[in-house]
């Protein structure tokens, strides 16, 4: 089975980033600057072997997994053994449909960003500080232990942190910690949560591989399986009350990392102050997290608690949609528009999610999967926008089309996808959400007037996004004709990295949103094994449960 | 558990008991010696006739070395600390040192053992770490270089060190409330000194006197506090006092005396309402010196608070509550709030840190409150003591790792101090520039104290956190397992320390982002670009706790153990 | 791992490549685009291929191809070629309907034919060709193109495989996908010319007002996808389907419907969601004829006329009547209020476009009118019912055919015209370099008496026009008699349907006028200035389609003979029925002058007299006049001249009073509609986009800072 | 023989006015002084207990404290004078470099 193969997926990037650190730690500008180039090369090297990896394993090549029919709490390439014995922690790694197409989506975005960025400065530390990220983005995904879990969880700050502060925009310093300290504060209250699940875990008879001091585990499968034997019957695990508790501590730690609706204020000024690949890993993978730890844990473990709080995540989701979009359309900032649109892209998960609909799930796996890609894409354009322009704001440059085409295409390329135009990623998913959302309010007889919050977002996404584009790709008016130079300097048009990157980007968009069923189908697999291993036996019928 | 043998002072058993104290005893007779010795002579009385006898006179090149009392020192402290290990890699035996009259005095468990441990890393660290600080500068003209360096000074300074490691091994050792306090005051009066050590600076002597009075009134009233304990009880043993306490604890002189004592000991862990001297004595002392007060001292408080609150006045095994829970657990609440957010309004560095440290010592104090309410839930069955030792294993891992990057903390900042002060966050500026595994290293520390794995500030968190989780919740787990039903309030309300404390966790990021900001962001303050100052025994040190504080996040199962074995040890009745 | 065959009925080996209709132009959209990005200014690609032209060519020529092939295998067949293709299992999803299991939920791919998708795919895949070709006599000739002439092909092909998608697609879900496609491609071609600020501001309108109906229309088959469970032509139209939902939510289902229309007002410019049409002239004219002709505005009907099978279904009678209605009268409003603004307007092809607006709402009312009959008539059972609903049906679809193939020739014509004028201009002028000075080349102002000048042109001009004025016999006539007619036999059943009967009878008049006055501002009199007189001739590319469409137009006749109203509505005519094509003319003329019901002989004649002879009266009036001293049009042309010179000069009057007028004013402010939108999107829109984005950083954000800074003072 | 608790109270008013002091004079000296009244007080009461249990390990309390007490004067006599030495003033409230 060749389950050793998640081991080197975390720790390859890891011990490659730290290796590469080691080379330039003690080392002057002028040797920094002659090593940017073969780390460049080595980073790049290393990324591009773990992507062909993973894309080995989705092709069976490595392993023979087949990634459809995974039933319900069981993991391909698992991997296990004994840690911090004591407390009941296991470094346990595997991997689903549902962690799957995240490592992908990670591999597959270090190389492009590194592409993407290929000129950034100080290369010889950003390039493996990328790989640092990289791995510790895998480590969330494939760790099945909540100690795991929760420490690739803030392990993922510390570079990102890094990237925003020395990579940064003017005020960097500030969007740094309140990145840091905005989404560390949420996740403390989640580690809360973890450890007050663990302790109510029955310790009389010891779990698999519980601890030698406690007698309770952070094991992920074993936790899983035993809040299923208990959800089950209309029970609910750990009883109704703790478990909306707990429902809404860990919510509230993914909620701020998706992030949602009042707490989404960290991620504008994260994403406009922080570099470009800084930006593309943390709207392409890092907003993600969020989603994946909601499917992972609270769904999985508390589906009463999910049912009990359709509402209130509706209610959110529905916020989050309509109120990320609006804002988008009082941007006058390019790159805070395209954070917002992610607000309300990430709404539309929480919404699929709500809806508690196969559908609706699948809409949301896809919707993590589609924007993992469309959105490196705008901020890769936000970033050579900034890096050509010296400007963020919207109307700094105008009559793109005319001085530089690559980026004109490229920025309306991914506008187009970000706006959910059929037969690019996104518009699959938007379109099953909109199904699943509209079948979940008819059937379960709610006011069909939530569906005026996604049609409404639907126009006005259209229009924040063509307003921006008449302002930059087109000319705006005789005032402001497009100027002949820059600075005494012709005007550039994006370098050819970019350009690489931009075209790898818009292929694999145009790829998912031809033929979805790529990652869809083992998506799909999953919300149905989901849904008949648990939600089916446990609710058993609409409004049933609670 | 090893079975106890009891020694007599000075009897068998008693040198290999205590090996660790009087290699302490004997370096502290070498360090008053050797740096004396030179070519002195001694005149017989009516004679001319001069028999050198090298004691005084002009110093032999090798012992006027400035640096020669901060090796034997660094040796001594240090060869302590690796005899305390070397005893833990050969298994523990656990001997009671009791008077002729029967009357029980140190006692050498796990326990006592971690804590010499803590005690003598701490100070072999700083000792060591001290070799090569130059003076700060500029503290007045009157001064030269020359005498800053003086030996004999040096001298003064290292023996202070080990006292003071002495004083507090007895701490750890005592079974005896007063040999505690005399404990306690030897190693009080060597950090009154060691704080004002720099006499010549302003801040120096100020930061002494504020420490000094603020200790004293504290130490006083712990002192009238044991009257009270003895006029209640007789005796100051504390197998006595607590079993006096379980048969009439509950009276006004018991609790005012125990009550006393406490402000004592709260004062050595800089706990609210007690901490106020704990910043300007931190800010004026230098940072070593800081870094041991901040670590061992705090350690040393927290020996006093255990003993007199978990042993003395031990909660109940019947119906759970100690009687001082609402109030402890008032304390830890108002400590860690206010430390944390004074240290957010906090400019200064070393000030910074002295105000985490009570942030840290209000979690420890949650730590201590969930102990308290160890028994709280009534159908607990055998398995809640386990509850009270991971509380108790979580406190002492926290104090062992804080040695690691507190101290490790205070030992960056002091490389900066001998360079031109380090009493303004700016002072960091451009670290990452002019030396970048040194911010490295400090990132390190600051990441660990903000509690973000995988560092060991987060395991020992973690741990805290659990522990007190594991008192709140009880046996629910089980009893929801068999059909109970329960609401969050059912749970201990220790849980809300929890709560509090990682917000409080979250808030802290706050200042220790900051300094790393300034640190990685920030441009070098002016005529501070050049190249930090030498000092490769400093550098090993935060290389030590840097790779302590690292290695023991991600695999800290037999740190762990070793603590959950001393925790284990201290169990009288739960 | 996705594919499920799903009912495959392959008639002929060679219809498994009918996907290469979509998949030929979506290639050719990437092959162009990227070798004109990496070929651009290398004589060969620009001469010899055009800049892409001659590779868009071939391909929309095999497209075509291949769409009469797969159009003479259903003529074949004749019917019940429905799918042809296996249906690839697109999205593989689940549903919960409370039960104990998930139930599975496929939307897959196929391509589906019956007699709409034949009709129209012969449209488009014609006109997209002939617009091909003018294309390259038009774009390749203007050097402001130069060099960005591969984007024009590359984005016109993709419009049409956008379009050719469409019409194929088995599903409203794909119909959806590919109109999107379609809005992309318009937004692009319409801000073709980037650096005009109009240009970007009209593209932009376009995209976004379409979209706003788009949005209607994915709500709608939400809902349809919610009452059926799939989106799939073969399972929304089976009988039992239909029956099953009819008998629960009939309601449901006329909302969905309703919503889905309202795609279409958006995608077909229809009032309230007109406002992008005319402006979309910014785009280079190719791209007017391509949108108002061959593909997008037909997308709405399209929308609507699939939309039948509800309407005509048994178990739903009488249910979507008020539909029907509200179709209906949507369309006769924006035919009148859109012939009206037609009546001021200057510019050469907003004239056009206003007239499109016009005629597609004539559709829109007949296939309101068609689809209330459908409804309301027992037409299953009754054979005379099924005659009416039958040629009710056919009449709007016959209409859009002729339509479609007049207005393709006009915009061409039209462009042909302001060609020829700008480059007369630039003859005179010499000045290259200020290419967009003050001349407006599309502005009738410019031209007048250009019949002798462009004889082609001016001829395709004067068909075209009568075709959509609807001169008796020529193209448009055959079928806008029978909407009138149609429109008039419902409002006899149905009051409510006076008004678009009466808008359709009024707009016959309207359109006589403004078409009438369009072509004798632009080819009688004489050249209003310098210019005009020195236009020369066009070039044979643009030539071959105008002589094609101008063919095709006027032999509308003979499809009307071969059945078309009848074949083109129900699957059971079949093409060429039962009479001989003699027959077949004899009995259309005989329906149409000779109609047996005293109330629509009379209708008929009112309806020829208005188009016929009021509105081009009143034009010839006004605009009329001879030809210039030593200029001779083409014989079949004088005596239209000489006509409207004797008209002008017996019966001119003054028509100031009314030009003066705040009507006037008002219509060509077209009727201040655009300016409350702009107001509504500036101050309300966008002004609560800024309070919210205000507040976001003041209070949610502000909240965030307060407790930062309070806990720092503290 | 004195009655021990007539001692004892001698003690606990020593203590009150010594904390008192200790809390409210601003010369070090004098604060030093009380903090030796606090001692003495502690140290009245180990000798009124000692008499009260009829147990000699009190008298041996005493003398170790009055060791103690002895040492802390010398200690805190030293640090005032260097702090005499640098601020020419031992008065506690005018002794204040350190800020935040």
């Amino acid at each position: 089975m060749q389950d050793w193969i998640s081991m080197p997926l975390v720790g390859f990037p890891l011990v490659a980033s730290i290796v590469l650190l080691a080379f330039v730690s003690n080392t002057n500008e002028s040797m920094r600057k002659r090593l940017s180039d073969p780390i460049r090369m080595a980073s790049l090297l290393f990324s591009l072997i773990l992507l062909t990896f993973t894309t080995g394993m989705f092709f069976q090549y490595f392993g023979n997994v087949s990634w459809e029919g995974i039933s319900f709490n069981n993991y391909e390439f698992t991997h296990r053994y004994t840690w911090i014995e004591s407390l009941g922690i296991h470094w346990t790694v595997g991997l689903d449909a549902l962690s799957f197409p995240m490592v992908w989506l990670t591999t597959f975005l270090l190389p492009v960003t590194i592409i993407a960025t290929w000129n950034e400065k100080n290369g010889a530390v950003y390039f493996p500080i990328l790989l640092a990220m990289g791995g510790a983005l895998i480590g969330v995904f494939v760790a099945l232990d909540l100690f795991m879990f929760y420490g690739f969880w803030e392990l993922t700050l510390i570079p990102m942190f890094f990237l925003i502060l020395k990579w940064g925009g003017k005020d960097r310093k500030y969007a740094s910690q309140k990145f840091f300290i905005y989404t560390f504060t949420a996740s403390v209250v989640m580690l809360l949560g973890l450890i007050t699940l663990y302790f109510f875990q029955d310790p009389v008879n010891p779990l698999q591989y519980a601890g030698s001091m406690t007698g309770r585990t952070f094991d992920i499968p074993t936790i899983t399986q035993h809040a299923l034997m208990e959800n089950s019957n209309g029970n609910w695990y750990l009883g109704a009350n703790i478990q909306k508790v707990l429902f809404a501590m860990l919510m509230l730690g993914f909620l701020v990392k998706l992030p949602a609706v009042p707490f989404h204020t960290w991620l504008p000024d994260a994403h406009v102050q922080a570099p470009t690949g800084g930006s593309m890993l943390l709207a392409g993978v890092m907003l993600k997290m969020g989603a994946y730890g909601m499917f992972r844990l609270p769904i999985s473990l508390f589906p009463h608690a999910l049912q009990y709080f359709q509402f209130v995540l509706m209610t959110i989701g529905m916020v989050s949609l309509v109120w990320g979009a609006i804002v988008c359309l009082g941007q006058t900032n390019l790159k805070k528009m395209v954070a917002y649109s992610s607000v309300s892209h990430m709404g539309v998960i929480l919404i699929g999610i709500a809806t508690m609909q196969p559908m609706g799930w699948a809409a949301a796996l896809f919707m993590m999967f589609a924007h993992g890609i469309i959105s490196p894409m705008l901020f890769a354009v936000c970033g050579a926008f900034k890096h050509h322009y010296h400007s963020m704001e919207i109307g700094a440059m105008r009559g793109m089309a005319k001085h530089s085409p690559w980026l004109a295409t490229s920025m309306m390329f991914a506008w187009m996808a970000s706006l959910g135009l059929p037969l690019l990623a996104g518009f699959v998913a938007e379109l099953m959400m909109l199904i699943a959302l509209w079948y979940f309010l008819v059937a379960e007889g709610w006011s069909v007037f939530w569906m005026v919050g996604p049609a409404l977002v639907l126009a006005v996404t259209a229009a924040y996004y063509l307003w921006s584009m008449q302002r930059t790709i087109f000319e705006g008016g005789d005032e402001t004709q497009p100027p002949t130079s820059l600075d005494g300097e012709p005007i550039p048009d994006i370098a050819n990295p970019e350009k690489l990157a931009m075209i790898i980007l818009a292929l694999f968009t145009i790829v998912f949103g031809v033929m979805p069923w790529i990652a869809l189908d083992m998506m799909h697999d999953w919300t149905i094994q989901i849904f008949e291993g648990l939600i089916l036996p446990i609710l058993g019928g609409f409004n049933g449960g609670a | 558990m090893s079975k106890l043998t009891t020694v007599e002072p000075f009897g068998d058993g008693f040198v290999s008991a205590l090996c660790p104290e009087l290699m302490l005893f004997a370096g502290m007779l070498l360090l008053i010696l050797i740096p004396n010795l030179g070519r002195g002579t001694f005149r017989i009385p009516g004679t001319q006739l001069r028999l050198p006898w090298l004691l005084g006179g002009t110093r032999f090149k090798f012992t006027s070395d400035p640096r020669l009392p901060a090796w034997i020192a660094s040796i001594t402290l240090g060869g302590a600390f690796l005899n305390v290990l070397y005893i833990f890699s050969q298994g523990l035996e656990r001997v009671s040192i009791v008077s002729e009259s029967g009357k029980e005095l140190l006692l050498v468990n796990g326990f006592s053992r971690i804590f010499e441990l803590i005690f003598f890393g701490a100070l072999a660290l700083a000792a060591f770490s001290s070799m090569n600080r130059l003076q700060v500068k500029g503290i007045g003209s009157k001064v030269t270089e020359q005498e800053l360096y003086n030996n004999r000074r040096q001298a003064d300074f290292y023996i202070l060190m080990v006292t003071c490691a002495l004083g507090m091994s007895v701490v750890a050792l005592a079974q005896d409330l007063f040999v505690l306090f005399i404990g306690l005051e030897l190693a009080s009066f060597s950090t009154y000194v060691l704080v004002a050590f720099l006499k010549e600076s302003k801040v120096g002597v100020e930061s002494g006197m504020k420490y000094f009075i603020v200790g004293s009134v504290a130490s006083g009233v712990g002192l009238y506090g044991l009257s009270m304990l003895y006029l209640w009880a007789g005796s100051l043993q504390f197998t006595v006092l607590a079993a006096t306490f379980a048969e009439s604890g509950t009276t006004a002189l018991p609790l005012i005396g125990i009550g006393f004592v406490l402000v004592g000991f709260g004062f050595k862990v800089s706990a609210a309402p007690f901490h106020f001297a704990a910043p300007d004595a931190y800010a004026g002392a230098t940072s070593p010196v800081a870094g041991v007060l901040a670590t061992a001292s705090k350690a040393m408080g927290m020996i006093g608070l255990v003993r007199m609150l978990l042993i003395v006045a031990a909660p109940e095994s019947s119906d759970g509550s100690a009687v001082w829970l609402v109030c402890l657990g008032a304390m830890a609440a108002i400590t860690m709030t206010w430390g944390n957010l004074a240290a957010l309004g906090s400019d200064n560095p070393k000030r910074m840190l002295a105000y985490s440290s009570v942030a840290h010592a209000g979690y420890m104090l949650a730590a201590l409150t969930a102990v308290g309410a160890w028994n709280w839930d009534a159908a607990v069955s055998g398995d809640a003591s386990a509850a009270a030792v991971a509380v108790m294993t979580a406190l002492l891992f926290h104090l062992v790792v804080l040695v690691a990057f507190k101290l490790g903390a205070f030992l960056v900042l002091s490389i900066l101090e001998s360079e031109g002060g380090a009493s303004r966050l700016s002072s960091l500026g451009g670290l990452a520039k002019r030396e970048p595994l040194l911010a490295v290293a400090m990132f390190i520390f600051m990441i660990s104290l903000a509690g973000v794995p995988p560092m060991a500030g987060f395991l020992s968190k973690l741990l805290v956190i659990m522990g007190i989780v594991r008192v709140a919740v009880g046996d629910m787990g089980a009893e929801i397992a068999d059909g109970g039903i329960y609401a969050l309030g059912d749970m201990h309300w220790v849980w809300w320390l929890a709560l509090l404390m990682v917000i409080n966790s979250a808030i802290s990021v706050f200042y220790y982002l900051r300094v790393v900001v300034v640190m990685f962001f920030e441009e070098p303050e002016e005529g501070r670009e050049g190249p930090l100052p030498n000092g490769w025994q400093v550098r090993v040190a935060i290389l030590a706790c840097v790779l302590t504080t690292v290695l023991v996040g991600i695999a800290g199962d037999s740190l762990i153990r070793l603590c959950e074995m001393a925790a284990q040890s201290l169990n009288y009745n739960w | 791992m996705a594919s499920t065959e799903v009912a495959a009925t392959v008639h002929s080996e060679w219809m498994q490549f009918a996907p290469l209709i979509i998949l030929l132009p979506m290639v050719a959209f990437a092959v162009i685009l990227f070798l004109g990005r990496v070929f651009n200014g290398h004589p060969f690609w620009k001469k010899n291929l055009k800049e892409g032209g001659l590779i868009a060519l071939p391909v929309m020529a095999a497209s075509l191809i291949l769409s009469l092939l797969l159009i003479s295998e259903f003529l074949k067949g004749n019917s019940g070629v429905d799918q042809i293709f296996e249906q690839i299992a697109w999205v593989n999803t689940g549903i919960w309907n409370g039960g104990s299991t998930t139930e599975p939920v496929s939307f897959g791919f196929g391509i589906y034919v019956d007699h709409v998708t034949v009709m129209l795919l012969f449209v488009a895949a014609f006109l997209c060709l002939l617009i091909n070709m003018f294309s390259i006599g038009y774009m390749n000739t203007d050097p402001i193109n130069d060099n960005r002439n591969h984007r024009f092909y590359a984005e016109f092909v993709l419009f049409c495989a956008g379009m050719l998608g469409m019409v194929l697609a088995d599903s409203f879900l794909w119909l959806f996908i590919f109109w999107e496609i379609m809005g992309l491609c318009s937004y692009l071609l319409i801000g073709f010319y980037y650096e005009r600020p109009s240009a970007a501001s009209a593209a932009k309108k376009a995209f976004l007002t379409t979209r706003i109906g788009d949005v209607f229309l994915m709500i709608g088959l939400v809902m349809l996808w919610d009452l059926f469970g799939s989106l799939d032509y073969a399972v929304v139209f089976a009988t039992e389907n239909i029956d099953a939902v009819a008998a629960t939510s009939a309601g449901t289902l006329q909302w969905a419907l309703g919503l889905m229309f309202i795609g279409a007002v958006g995608k077909s410019a229809q009032f309230p969601l007109h406002v992008w049409l005319p402006d979309a002239m910014e785009g280079p004219t190719p791209v007017s004829a391509l949108i108002h002709a061959a593909t997008m505005v037909n997308a709405g009907l399209y929308l609507v006329a699939r939309m039948f099978p509800f309407f005509g279904a048994e178990s739903l009678h009488g249910e979507l009547d008020d539909l029907a209605f509200i179709i209906a009268a949507i369309g006769g409003i924006t035919a009148v209020m859109a012939a009206a603004i037609a009546f001021v307007q200057m510019d050469l092809k907003k004239v056009l476009a206003y007239s499109t607006m016009s005629q597609l709402a004539y559709i829109f009312t007949g296939l309101g009118c068609a689809m209330y009959l459908a409804n309301t008539l027992d037409w299953h059972h009754d054979s005379d019912a099924h005659y009416i609903v039958v040629v009710a049906f056919g009449a709007a679809l016959f209409h859009l055919f002729n339509h479609a193939m007049a207005k393709g020739m006009l915009f061409m014509a039209s462009g042909s015209v302001i060609h020829e004028v700008h480059h007369a201009h630039h003859h005179l002028h010499h000045d290259d370099d200020h290419h967009d000075d003050d001349f407006d080349a599309q502005s009738m102002e410019n031209m007048g008496g250009l019949a002798s000048k462009m004889p082609i042109t001016a001829t395709a001009m004067l068909v075209g026009s009568a075709s959509i004025m609807g001169l008796p016999l020529i193209g448009g006539f055959w079928s806008k008699e029978g909407i009138i007619a149609n429109a008039w036999r419902v409002a006899q059943d149905d009051p409510r349907f006076l008004l678009p009967a009466m808008c359709v009878l009024l707009g016959a008049a309207m359109t006589g006028f403004y078409m009438s006055r369009m072509w004798f501002k632009t080819f009688a009199g004489k050249p209003n200035n310098e210019i005009a007189a020195h236009v020369g001739p066009t070039n044979t590319w643009i030539k071959t389609p105008l002589f094609i469409l101008t063919f095709v137009t006027l032999s509308s006749i003979l499809l009307a003979g071969m059945g078309f109203t009848h074949w083109a509505a129900d699957t059971e005519y079949s093409f060429l029925s039962e009479k001989n094509i003699i027959d077949g003319i004899l009995y259309e003329l005989g329906h149409a002058f000779a109609n047996s019901d005293s109330f629509f002989f009379i209708l008929t004649y009112v309806a020829i007299f208005l188009g016929a002879v009021i509105g081009p009266g009143l034009a010839m009036a006004l605009y009329g006049g001879k030809l210039a001293e030593g200029e001779e049009a083409k014989p079949w042309m004088r005596p239209v001249i000489a006509l409207s010179a004797w008209v002008n000069k017996r019966f001119h009057f003054d028509n100031s009073a009314f030009t003066e007028s705040s009507l006037a004013t008002a219509l060509e402010n077209r009727l201040y509609i655009d300016e409350y939108y702009d107001k509504a999107m500036v101050n309300i829109v966008a002004g609560f986009s800024n309070k919210v984005a205000e507040a976001d950083t003041e209070v949610i954000d502000g909240t965030i800072k307060a407790i930062e800074t309070g806990s720092q003072s503290l | 023989m004195i009655d021990p608790a007539l001692v004892s109270g001698l003690s606990a008013l020593m203590f009150v006015i010594g904390l008192g002091g200790a809390f409210t004079r601003k010369n070090a000296i004098i604060v030093l002084m009380c903090i030796e009244l606090m001692l003495n007080a502690a140290n009245m009461q180990f000798a009124a207990a000692a008499v009260h249990h009829g147990d000699t390990t009190g008298w041996v309390y005493t003398l170790f404290a009055i060791a103690i007490a002895a040492s802390e004067v010398a200690i805190g006599l030293a640090i005032f004078l260097a702090v005499y030495g640098q601020h020419e003033t031992i008065s506690l409230d005018d002794v204040d470099v350190l800020k935040n």
